[in-house]
């Protein structure tokens, strides 16, 4: 037994269901120390959280059940101590940040009163815990600090959200931090600076950090040694370095193996005729300009990727250009008709040949249709194949198609995992044998491995069936393995356009510069030489 | 703000106009006041001159023309029985229910929001269950069978209480307590309902990883969030609560709208039943506009 | 997290009923509750055709027959009413008119406050103003104006009293489904339906009304109870169901007057309606869950874990 | 069992309990059923304004003795006469104040009934003078002379319900009544209660009830509740059900009568067989001491036995099912169609246990082969039914109805129920329009006789209708209270007749 400050050992939890007991965690051992940052790497569904919410004892039981194990905190078993003696480390001691921002902070009161309340819950006087907050509020970066506290959640950007909810975190300077997905939800840039801020937070108060995350890119950028999850084990245990040098278990070559960013960068071939073309899109909210000036050529069997951060207005170009959203002014020709100005009935000839990915398959697939109603739909909309037969087969081949087994027609989203569900959105969009498929975000949700997998099935749906892409995304290394040609949005304006290996290559704007430099490699050797060559963050 | 209000207040005008002329026409199809008014063997002189004094003789159209005139002058007409004016006689009934229905409701939402948050948290376990059964018990009993038998228990039997009518605090006690029982189940199950969902969000684990006490993190941090349907339902209770409680009030001789307006709309007093049903309608109107003020100032996302 | 869906083989190979049986059986009220509510569909079902003769047979010199004497046959074994008839046939026929009022009612007003709702909802701005406008004023109208207006224009009758109290429901209904509709077409997978071309009523039908319904059923096993303590108001006014009609409502309500000498009269009626509203809403707090995929796992779970 | 015993428990405790209100005191309270909407004399003849006010803030010219059998006494008159020609002249008595300090005098009466008549407002008094032209002469102060056109022999019995208000009063509703009575108003709360104080300056003799409280509530058990817990001493109208102390709960007949009215023209009760049939198949008997409380009496008159010209020689028809059989038999035999529908028309809280009333009867109908059905209806749609035109039907209806006459004389039923033009009438008959028109000009003995022969006629010669019941009131009265009410107890609640024990 180490004399490390917090010591997961051993643990085991399942989670009961009625069918059947499932091991969520299975003889987890870790330990972490002051000043040290540990990283726990593992896919969706690997168990990593488990444990972590195991020490802050915000694991939900029943279902969950401890099975064995210990977690000892400055030498006492933290599943051993009173309820009430848990909760007062909770936040002293041992603080958590969590990777949505936005739902983890309480949306009905002010950010301040949340902060605040970090250091009253611990009996400590409020006029000393708002100089606190005032303080940290403006350590981690927030404008106006005084107006800051006044504000709720849903006024911040993502990237305030997480600053603010790092400043809560250490309100009580807490021996141990634990970030459970810190930087999932935000932009490549914001990332890096969340990340940079914690490391300085980590050396003015040497505390001890454990980092879950499922970017190699993050642990390579932070970690001082990494654990990598599967199936609720831990597989292997080491230095970054080594690690993602001498990856021992198959299970971390593949993830290592998956990561994007390294296939070659195609090229575009031009001569196939042009399919959308979208002149001058403009789009305000009020005040806010959403799109401005958009204006793009998409050819027959090309993928476009267009490429931006939130709010850059990459989303809204794709709503507006499906009639989701109505645009100010501007048009947008699909084989030179226009779509924003097409009657109804026209506009429903056209919905067959485009179709849309979307980026959350848990939301766009509604969840009490089985995965035969989904694939189908079009069909009845459109009054294709009234052979029932014709259908079942039609699905069948579909889901082959995607990866997935003809069986899986009669079941329901919720009982597949994030990366099938996208797949079956995506046989959903290829039922209608579209000419144009959007990808808005398609897999920026999903794991790395799957990812690839998804990535994969696109790339070969191109190539053997012509379609052509329109692919909206913010990961930098997805866009490099698909894309031919690259546009960059910021501000609802293109700033940049190219083809992709320019763009990679050579980026000429400012903005795609610092795009390119927040991008984390998984090469923890690569990192660092970019922090040494102080291009990194 | 203001102007939400604003647009809201015009849009409650209309619909309060609407709803003037249908109960002025509706209620007129259900029969001759006169006929009621006058005992079985008065002569046809006799009810001809007690329409011909209420201008109920007059064709339907110009009887609301000619109300809709006095109207705009905030004149209700006179009450066909009492010879007073409707409005006072409407109002002088308003000022009892108002109070009872304020009372009541508060100590609803009170217990309703204390006793559901608690089971919510405490869900599957005894308390959940005994809150559940006692509350939908409570809500499903005919109200007037509680109410007298609560009269034979508390008041007769044990004389803690008076029977009936109004005077001193005390005389409020069993009203309060008849009326509370059933909003009360009703809303303990939306309360515990919101509260089930509201604590398994993620700010509650935010919460618990801030060493937040269960108290605190059931009453501060997740109710407010569980309060939008709650709110909705209240809303919807008071409403029936601001058209007065019929049997409550008929039961302890309690001199309230409700009494009020089932008598008159017996006895077809059209215009007494026309007021008070304004004067309701108002009361349900603006408790809507606070409700649209409760939901913003309880949940700043929806402010603007 | 952990996906537990995937986390094991998916669903046995049982068909869906068996897997919702099995589910009711694990909670036992739930499983009570289904039982009662089987029972007294029956008794509406058979009931008058069955007990109709019995239960209407008058004897003035024997009413008012205490409960639990099973000298004068079991029918008498819940006591007598105030005409000497057998008060467990009575409870047993009037069953139907009950649910049917009841039932009626709820059902009615589920239709149409859904159906505007939905209309409210999903349609423009101007639209959604004049239902919501509609709503309120029906809101405000009082209830007991409308029992009185539709009694004496259209006669007392059971088809009517279900008009009466199903009008004063609309509201609830068409509330609640705006709200959810206004909630759910921002819901990506309705986005989705539109991209493929989907229309209207497409949408209404597929994807927003199935994802309105439980909620609307929540309340509907509320708002039973509601119904039929509103109709025994009614009656207690004298503008309600009458006599030669039968309900658990008008039961309580005659019962009334004997509270002191005849507690039976009124209490075994008010006892059907409490144990019909708890048994309702036991199964749809089960039915919440069970046919909620992200809720099961508690009823699951309950079967294995505690106790 | 638990409420039974608690019920109990309640009276138990009700004896021990000090009472709240009623102390050892002359202030009693009395709790009615119903709101009064007007405390308005010229409308005390309506019975809930007239529980309050008749005879207690405001006296009429003469009254009729409800406890001996005096038959009609001098109230505000001292005497009276028939000057011929259909005059009646009234003295009055001297030295009454009203309320309001000023003197009684002629004048008065005569301003009194001019309100009555006046268009200005709707008096309900008027109808017992409908088709009567009254001419007043004031003669002195303390004479006035009544002409009526035609002659009215029952004038003075009229006077008994006409109140006597001060000149001054308005032609319009008042809500502060002035009368020469003991009492004055003194409070009214909308909704709550009336307060009547004894005045000092009362001409007769000062009564010893010094303030009484009026409340109202209209659940009955409350009311019984409420003299059993001391908060009231009286409580008039409670049910059977409720009245379960021998020592506070008092039963007298009360004037109503039940009665089902059948439309004689109407098939197929138009054949008088059918009639007799309806009237053998009820077993009137089984109804008192079940749903009906014990001391209601069997009708054999629209009026109580009290009434002048009142029938003895009458008896209800006996229950015979086996008759009434036969009776539809042959009538079925001669072409009536017997199955038509019948159709019984109640109104709810018309009296108490109205509506097992009702289904009684229906079945009992049913039994001997009639086709009935019941059909139960609030006040406003009753009165479609019970006043003519008479709604159309395929068969007939039998609209179930409570008639009311303390007044002591058939006339103010007769002609209303029976008479070819009466309003709630279901008979066309020569002879009896005959006798009601004669009757109604006759006096004495010879009027007593002419209105027995119309009790006779309708009721065993063209069985007119089906008549039950008259009816008993059930009132609690607190034990420290001496009163016992009466027949009148329905429309009047003298103060004065109270004492204390």
């Amino acid at each position: 037994m180490s004399n490390a400050l917090l010591e997961v050992h051993n643990l085991s939890v399942d989670f009961h269901t009625a069918r059947g007991t499932v091991h969520a965690v299975r003889h987890v051992s870790w330990s972490v120390n002051r000043g040290e940052t540990l990283a726990i790497l593992g896919e969706s569904g690997s168990g990593k959280s488990v444990s972590a919410n195991a020490v802050m004892n915000i694991l939900d039981r029943p279902p969950a059940q401890i099975v064995s194990g210990e977690i000892f905190y400055d030498g006492q078993d933290l599943l051993k101590v009173s309820y009430e003696t848990h909760r007062a480390l909770n936040g002293k001691k041992i603080a958590m940040i969590f990777q949505d921002p936005l739902s983890h902070l309480n949306p009905v009161y002010t950010v301040g009163w949340q902060i605040v309340e970090m250091m009253t819950a611990h009996g400590r006087p409020a006029d000393a815990a708002r100089a606190r907050a005032l303080e940290l509020i403006a350590r981690v970066g927030i404008p106006d600090p005084e107006a800051a506290l006044h504000k709720y959640p849903h006024q911040f950007s993502g990237g305030q959200r997480q600053r603010l909810m790092i400043a809560m975190a250490l309100m009580l300077k807490p021996d141990i931090l634990i970030a459970d997905e810190p930087t999932t939800a935000l932009d490549v840039t914001i990332q890096a600076e969340v990340l940079a801020l914690l490391k300085e937070l980590q050396a003015e108060t040497g505390m001890g950090l454990v980092l879950i995350t499922h970017d190699l890119g993050v642990v390579a950028e932070i970690a001082d040694r990494v654990v990598v999850m599967s199936k609720g084990e831990i597989v292997e245990a080491g230095t970054p370095r080594g690690v993602y040098h001498n990856a021992q278990h198959p299970y971390t070559r593949q993830l290592i193996g998956a990561a994007p960013g390294k296939g070659e960068i195609r090229v575009l071939d031009s001569a196939e005729p042009v399919l959308l073309e979208t002149r001058k899109l403009c789009k305000t909210y009020g005040k806010f300009t959403a799109l401005h000036d958009v204006s793009l050529t998409l050819h027959r069997g090309q993928s476009l990727a267009v490429v931006g951060e939130s709010g850059s207005g990459k989303s809204t170009l794709a709503r507006a250009i499906l009639r989701l959203e109505k645009a100010d002014s501007g048009e947008a020709l699909w084989k030179g008709r226009d779509l924003i100005a097409m009657k109804p009935g026209e506009l429903l000839g056209v919905r067959r040949e485009i179709q849309m990915v979307f980026q959350d398959p848990t939301q766009s697939l509604n969840p009490r249709m089985s995965v035969y109603q989904l694939i189908s739909e079009g069909w009845d909309i459109h009054r294709l194949m009234p052979d029932r037969a014709a259908r079942q087969a039609k699905v069948a081949a579909l889901l082959e198609q995607v990866g997935l087994a003809p069986e899986h027609a009669q079941r329901y989203p919720h009982q597949f995992s994030g990366g099938q569900r996208q797949r079956i959105a995506i046989a959903r969009a290829l039922a209608l044998e579209p000419e144009l498929i959007i990808c808005d975000e398609a897999v920026s949700a999903l794991d790395v491995s799957i990812q690839a997998q998804v990535i994969a099935l696109l790339d070969d749906l191109r190539k053997r069936l012509g379609i052509s892409f329109l692919f909206i995304a913010h990961d930098l290394g997805v866009v490099r393995d698909f894309a031919d040609t690259v546009i960059v949005m910021k501000s609802g304006e293109i700033v940049e356009r190219g083809p992709t290996g320019d763009i990679f290559a050579a980026p000429q704007h400012p903005y795609t510069q610092r795009l390119l430099a927040a991008n984390l490699d998984p090469d923890p050797d690569i990192q660092a030489q970019r922090r040494s060559a102080g291009m990194g963050p | 703000m203001f102007k939400l209000i604003g647009q809201r207040a015009i849009a409650s005008l209309l619909s309060l106009l609407g709803l003037m002329v249908l109960v002025f026409f509706l209620s007129r199809l259900t029969g001759d006041p006169a006929v009621l008014f006058l005992p079985i063997d008065a002569t046809e002189e006799m009810k001809a001159n007690f329409r011909a004094l209420h201008g109920l003789d007059a064709p339907l159209l110009e009887q609301f023309a000619r109300y809709v005139l006095d109207l705009l002058q905030f004149d209700f007409g006179e009450s066909l029985r009492k010879a007073r004016p409707a409005i006072d006689v409407v109002m002088e009934a308003y000022a009892w229910t108002l109070p009872l229905a304020l009372i009541t409701l508060s100590l609803v939402i009170v217990a309703a929001i204390v006793l559901g948050s608690l089971a919510a948290f405490n869900v599957g376990g005894f308390f959940d269950r005994l809150v559940s059964i006692v509350s939908l018990i409570g809500a499903s009993a005919p109200d007037f069978w509680i109410a007298i038998v609560a009269i034979v228990i508390f008041a007769i039997n044990l004389g803690w209480l008076p029977t009936s009518g109004v005077g001193t605090p005390l005389h409020w006690v069993l009203p309060v307590a008849v009326l509370f029982i059933r909003p009360f189940g009703l809303i303990v199950q939306v309360v515990r309902g919101s509260m089930l969902s509201a604590l398994s969000a993620a700010y509650v684990k935010t919460a618990r990883a801030k060493g937040v006490k269960n108290l605190p993190i059931i009453f501060v941090h997740t109710l407010r969030n569980a309060m939008l349907p709650v709110i909705t339902v209240i809303g919807d209770q008071a409403a029936a609560m601001l058209n007065g409680a019929v049997i409550v009030e008929t039961i302890f001789g309690f001199p309230g709208i409700g009494k009020l307006m089932i008598d008159s709309i017996l006895q077809r007093d059209f215009n007494v039943v026309l007021a008070a049903i304004m004067v309701t309608a108002i009361a349900i109107f603006i408790m809507n506009i606070l409700i649209d003020i409760a939901y913003g100032v309880l949940d700043p996302r929806i402010r603007n | 997290m952990t996906d537990l869906s995937l986390a094991k083989p998916p669903r046995s190979e049982k068909s869906a009923a068996a897997t919702l049986l099995s589910m009711l059986w694990r909670d036992k009220l739930a499983f009570v509750s289904a039982i009662v509510l089987l029972l007294i569909i029956l008794c509406a079902m058979l009931g008058p055709s069955l007990l109709g003769e019995l239960a209407s047979h008058q004897n003035l010199r024997g009413r008012n027959s205490p409960p639990f004497d099973l000298a004068k046959g079991w029918a008498f074994v819940l006591g007598g009413d105030s005409l000497g008839r057998p008060m467990l046939a009575r409870l047993i026929v009037a069953a139907r008119s009950t649910m049917l009022v009841a039932a009626g009612a709820v059902a009615f007003a589920l239709f149409v406050g859904a159906t505007l709702g939905l209309v409210a909802g999903y349609l423009g701005k101007n639209t959604s103003q004049v239902i919501m406008r509609l709503a309120d004023v029906i809101m405000s109208f009082p209830s007991l104006l409308l029992a009185v207006v539709v009694l004496y224009v259209l006669g007392p009758s059971i088809p009517n009293m279900i008009l009466v109290l199903a009008i004063t429901r609309i509201p609830i209904y068409l509330r609640t489904t705006r709200a959810e509709v206004l909630e759910v077409r921002e819901r990506m997978f309705v986005q989705a339906a539109i991209v493929m071309g989907a229309s209207h009523w497409r949408i209404i039908a597929r994807h927003v009304l199935p994802v309105v319904t439980p909620t609307l059923v929540t309340i509907a096993t509320l708002d039973f109870a509601f119904v039929m303590l509103a109709e025994s108001s009614l009656s207690f006014l004298g503008i309600g169901i009458q006599p030669p009609d039968i309900t658990w409502g008008l039961m309580v309500s005659q019962g009334r007057p004997y509270l002191s000498n005849a507690w039976w009269l009124a209490l075994w009626p008010g006892v059907c309606i409490v144990i019909t509203t708890l048994a309702l809403n036991l199964l749809s707090n089960w039915m919440r869950i069970a046919l909620d995929p992200a809720q099961r796992w508690r009823l699951e779970a309950r079967s294995t874990s505690d106790e | 069992m638990t409420i039974k015993h608690i019920l109990v428990g309640a009276l138990v405790a009700s004896t021990t309990m000090v009472p709240a209100m009623a102390q050892d005191n002359t202030d009693i309270t009395v709790v009615l059923s119903e709101e009064l909407d007007l405390v308005e004399p010229c409308m005390a003849t309506r019975s809930n304004i007239g529980r309050v006010i008749l005879q207690n803030i405001s006296e009429t010219l003469t009254e009729l003795d409800v406890r001996g059998d005096k038959g009609l006494m001098p109230r505000l008159a001292d005497s009276w006469e028939d000057k011929g020609d259909g005059t009646w002249q009234f003295k009055l008595h001297p030295g009454v104040t009203f309320s309001d300090g000023t003197a009684l005098d002629a004048a008065d009466v005569k301003h009194s009934f001019d309100r009555v008549f006046s268009d200005q407002m709707t008096c309900e008094s008027a109808r017992y003078f409908a088709d009567t032209a009254l001419t007043f002469t004031v003669v002195d102060d303390l004479t006035v002379d009544v002409k009526a056109e035609p002659a009215q022999p029952i004038l003075p019995l009229l006077m008994s319900l006409v109140t006597i208000v001060p000149s001054e009063t308005p032609m319009e509703f008042v809500r502060q009544p002035v009368g020469t009575g003991p009492y004055e108003m003194t409070e009214w709360t909308a909704g709550q209660q009336i307060v009547l104080t004894r005045r000092d300056s009362y001409w007769g003799a000062q009564p010893e009830v010094t303030k009484a409280t009026y409340l109202f509530r209209s659940e009955p058990a409350v009311r019984a509740g409420m003299v059993a817990a001391g908060e009231a001493d009286i409580a008039p109208q409670i049910t059977a059900e409720v009245a379960d102390n021998k020592a506070t709960d008092f039963s007298y007949l009360n004037s109503e009568t039940v009665y089902l009215r059948i439309d004689n023209a109407d098939a197929p009760t138009s054949d008088i067989r059918v009639r007799k049939a309806l009237n053998a198949a009820i077993e009137r008997e089984a109804f008192i001491g079940t749903v009906l409380p014990d001391g209601t009496e069997l009708a054999v008159a629209m009026t109580p036995p009290t009434t002048l010209g009142w029938n003895p020689d009458l008896s209800p028809p006996a229950y015979d099912p086996e008759l009434a059989k036969t009776l539809l038999a042959e009538a079925k035999a001669d072409g009536v169609d017997v199955s038509l529908p019948i159709e019984i028309v109640a109104r709810t809280e018309n009296f108490p246990n109205v509506t097992e009333v009702s289904e009684a009867l229906v079945q009992m109908f049913n039994e001997v082969g009639f086709n009935a059905t019941l059909r139960m209806v609030e006040v406003a749609e009753h009165e479609q039914y019970y006043s003519k035109p008479y709604p159309e039907s395929e068969g007939t209806r039998l609209v179930l109805a409570q008639h009311d006459n303390s007044r002591g004389d058939p006339a103010f039923s007769m002609f209303f129920k029976y008479a070819s033009q009466g309003t709630q009438s279901g008979v066309n008959d020569p002879k009896v329009d005959d006798l009601i028109a004669r009757a109604s000009a006759a006096t004495g003995e010879e009027r007593a006789a002419l209105w027995s022969e119309l009790f006779a006629y309708v009721h065993d010669e063209i069985v007119a209708d089906v008549l039950l019941f008259h009816m008993v009131g059930l009132s609690r009265v607190s034990e420290r209270l001496d009163f016992t009410p009466t027949i009148a107890t329905n429309q009047q609640l003298q103060l004065a007749e109270i004492g204390f024990k």
